[in-house]
């Protein structure tokens, strides 16, 4: 038989046998949908929060705060000196009339008590983005900072470097943990779908033991198992990349601009991580059926 | 064809199945194989198409010795070798169609020719009708028909029935002994175990007899009643192992209409 | 014990396997079902113990209409039925000795009993020995002789057998009969399906013949060799079905030793 | 029968059961453990997590900075004001010199930086421990953070409720999501673990067929099924137990004052949570030997 053949035959057979076992196949197939959907849940979820980390990264800034007594003029000079520095990305001044109003706007319902203020309560200061390549590292932006405090203009300088130096380690163990689980996960899917594509095979071992005894070959024997392994893999993965989409949608209606939408749920998979998915569920199942399958298996 | 040269099997749990046997069938031979329940005939019979491997001794089918084909190789010899089992082994999930088109499909004949083979083969066991049922809808004689038709699709080199007719009615069992007189005078050899001794009367020919593993008896028989396709060239008569002779009975007595 | 009005059975599949049967089966009778393969012989069966419901008519057994028995009380009526199915029907994880004592066990018999039960049920078919193997480590006779031990160790109101003869050698079917007419002969109501003509002529009785469903013919049978211990008185010779009448043969020839 | 005499029957047919069949068994075993141990993983992690966030909950502080000026006499004053205030659980009035050391200890690559400057170069200040009851919300708090706020002695408020406030909201999403998490493995554990014994209920349908057959009652057929599910749910539920303790040891060895230690591998799972994960995987085993030997189902 001609591979071409070969290969028709086998899916045909698949096809059947699938359609006929059917409630098997469901089973196995709802298995490992179920898998891949914790799977990519997660592969979702680290997606986006290592997204939204670097997204935090990107707007990392250094604030100086600047005496109260400071001129306007003085704010303008300094932040056009701080534009100059090497790995700024932006200098935003804002003087104490606009820290005021940013202040009454965040927080309205304190806005009156501010307005009952004589001076201005809050001090001017030089809003500084820093180039997110190098915001963590950049050589002598240490002791750029150091001469900046010392600046008899400056009264306090906010690093968010500092916390986000804190926030960076728990990234990093946000990210190792998350590369953990989602490997696990994954390892976890491949192994239940392993397991259930070799609980359905143990269902044929007679019928695969007929077909040897009537002069089967191993290879046309075991092809019909393996495309249906494959196949049911592949739809537990089209399964699960289905219900991790109406999912992702519900998430987005009910919690549009909430708590969900700002940490996570950003972005749907990319089209690659789709097709990873679904392969991975092919790849599973052809998996499971390969090791099944072994000779001494049955 | 078939060689057995001093072969012994023992299964795990201790029993003993064969005990040296030997025994030589020539091509084109109908040999029947008999012996009480548990003197070994399926085990023997097993064993041609490797689904046990002796103990000790060596088996040569068509000149190659049996247990010393490589794995991979086993499937080329049972396609030469038509089976039908004591238990009848139809696949549950195909239909009786795929059950006996099975061998012709993974060698790649194509779909008309596979119908028309199989419409042959069911026909000759009388089951045209039940193409598309599946095994657990048939009657225990129509599965062991399926058997014999499965057997017989390939055009065996080999023919090897362990008590192909144990749920047929009496009709039904002649006919499918002289479909297999048939396919054995079209040069196929045929093996068939039984313990339907009016059947090896009938017939004659070669006696094999196991007994408790041993090979009893190895008998030419003359036919009482030999079909008329006259398979095999009278011969004379030889020795007949006393288990073959009939119990001590009265001729049957003709029943009033 | 057992009575049949007009009882029909259609598979799914459009097959119509019985077709208007009638019939009554006395407490303590042995009666012999026969017809050709398919003719509906197990289908018959089955409808006794409800592993099969009749698409019409009714069916009485022990005066308990059995279609209307309700799910949960279905094994009560089976407990009392010993059942030799064609196909044997042994567990395949579980030993001899566990397949044979399985509903005593389930009963609560103690397990000393249940080992004397057992010991006694495999002596009566010579499987005493093989207590510890399985099912697919006994040749097919084996099988079916455990599945007769089965049947017989609850000591049943009803034994049915089907086909329990068809992997069996000529002495051992003689047995067994013994055995069955034994059984009869203390009181249990004996339904034997078999296709071995032979058999129904030498001990004779009543015979149900189907024919393609259909009651072709329902009669009482003088038997040419009843077996020593004659359990039934007897009877008026009657007519036999054309089915039973042997096919013309010579008389068997006498083998030379 | 008795029941005591059915219980014991059940048991050792089911024992018998699985040592028979010990390679599916052994499958279905392992199945429901990385299932468990994935579910429990969880559970593990996400305990540590909340009470990290209820540790930090009660490390939250106000810090009011101090102008440079202030005298040592008023920060003290100053802090025996705010301790008066209700819902502080404590005040540790840091001098400018105290600010500067720990600067030192903190960045010892640049303490010779800070050692070069005149004047003191960090102002000195209260840290306000909140008591962690009221820390989020107490009443007048706003306020009182406000009447401070124009004391002349005051340059600037670093008020940790504001990012707390941020990550409160961070924690609800990590908390909801964990539970979420949790909740869908663990049903995602429940419902691999029915397949597989329901898979593993097929391949002895046509045995259960027989016992049918033969006259047994329902009960009696599935006793030993119902228990051999129960079984293996419980055999796997101490694997994965087992498991989790070892991967637990194995981190706490290997990353003992590391980031894992600090964020999450505190403590492991109570005793009672332990329980709950093999009780769960023997109700789920159960769950599945009762779910795939219904009637229609075989
Ligand atoms: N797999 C096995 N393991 C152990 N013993 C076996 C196995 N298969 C067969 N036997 C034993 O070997 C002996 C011969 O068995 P075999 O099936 O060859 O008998 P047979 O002549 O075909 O009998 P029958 O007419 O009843 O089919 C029997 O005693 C049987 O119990
Ligand atoms: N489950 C089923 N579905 C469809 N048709 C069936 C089914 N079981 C039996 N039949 C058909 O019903 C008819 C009677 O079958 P039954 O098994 O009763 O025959 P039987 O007399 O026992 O034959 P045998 O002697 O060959 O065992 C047959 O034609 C068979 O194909
Ligand atoms: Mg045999
Ligand atoms: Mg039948």
């Amino acid at each position: 038989m001609s591979l071409l053949k070969a290969l028709r035959y086998f899916f045909r057979e698949a096809a059947v046998n699938l359609l006929r076992g059917w409630k098997v196949s469901l089973l196995a197939v709802l298995t490992i949908a179920v898998s891949l959907f914790i799977g990519g849940a997660f592969l979702l979820v680290s997606d986006n929060l290592e997204s939204s980390v670097e997204r935090w990264r990107g707007e990392m800034r250094v604030v100086i705060y600047l005496k109260p007594e400071t001129p306007e003029a003085d704010l303008r000079r300094l932040a056009a000196e701080a534009a100059r520095a090497p790995g700024v990305r932006s200098v935003e001044p804002v003087t104490a009339a606009a820290a005021r109003k940013r202040f009454q706007q965040v927080f309205p319902s304190l806005s009156n008590l501010v307005a009952g203020w004589q001076e201005e309560p809050l001090p001017a200061s030089l809003e500084i983005g820093l180039d997110p390549r190098t915001a963590g590292s950049a050589p002598g932006r240490e002791a750029w900072l150091a001469s900046w405090r010392t600046r008899p203009e400056v009264s306090l300088i906010d690093d968010d470097r500092e916390w986000l130096g804190q926030l960076a380690t728990a990234v990093a163990v946000v990210r190792a943990v998350g590369v953990a689980l989602v490997a696990g996960l994954l390892g976890a899917a491949i192994f239940t779908i392993a397991s259930v594509i070799r609980l359905t095979a143990y269902l044929h071992s007679e019928e695969i033991g007929i077909m040897r005894l009537v002069g089967a070959t191993e290879l046309y024997i075991r092809g019909p198992f393996y495309v249906e392994g494959l196949l049911q893999g592949l739809i537990g993965g089209l399964m699960a990349s289905g219900a991790l989409w109406a999912g992702y949608q519900l998430l987005h209606a009910r919690g549009g601009g909430s708590l969900f939408s700002s940490v996570l749920a950003l972005d749907f998979l990319g089209v690659q991580q789709v097709a990873f998915l679904i392969l991975l569920g092919g790849a599973a199942g052809l998996f499971g059926a390969v090791a099944s399958l072994r000779r001494e298996a049955l | 064809m078939i060689q057995f040269f001093h072969v012994s099997k023992s299964y795990p749990g201790g029993q003993t199945a064969l005990d040296e046997v030997t025994f030589d069938i020539p091509r084109g031979e109908l040999v029947f194989l008999t012996g009480a329940s548990g003197a070994g005939k399926t085990t023997l019979l097993r064993m041609i198409f490797r689904e046990e491997v002796p103990t000790s001794g060596q088996i040569l089918v068509n000149g190659r010795n049996v247990s010393a084909i490589p794995r991979s190789k086993i499937p080329y010899l049972r396609r030469t070798i038509g089976v039908v089992f004591q238990d009848f082994r139809l696949i549950a999930r195909k239909t009786i169609f795929e059950n006996v088109t099975y061998l012709p499909q993974v060698l790649g004949v194509d779909l008309q020719e596979q119908k028309k083979l199989a419409y042959q083969a069911l026909r000759r066991v009388g089951l045209a009708h039940r193409l598309n049922a599946f095994p657990p809808e048939l009657s225990g004689g129509e599965q062991q028909r399926v058997a014999i038709a499965r057997a017989l699709i390939n055009d065996p080199d080999i023919l090897i029935a362990d008590e192909p007719t144990g749920n047929l009615d009496p009709d039904l069992s002649r006919e499918i002994l002289r479909l297999f007189l048939e396919v054995n005078l079209r040069g196929t050899t045929v093996i068939l175990a039984t313990h339907d001794r009016d059947t090896i009367q009938r017939v004659g020919g070669r006696v094999l007899t196991l007994d408790h593993g041993r090979l009893a008896s190895d008998q030419e028989l003359v036919g009482t009643d030999p079909p008329t396709l006259d398979p095999l060239a009278a011969e004379a008569a030889t020795q007949v192992p006393e288990e073959l002779l009939p119990a001590p009975e009265p001729p049957a007595e003709e029943i009033p209409e």
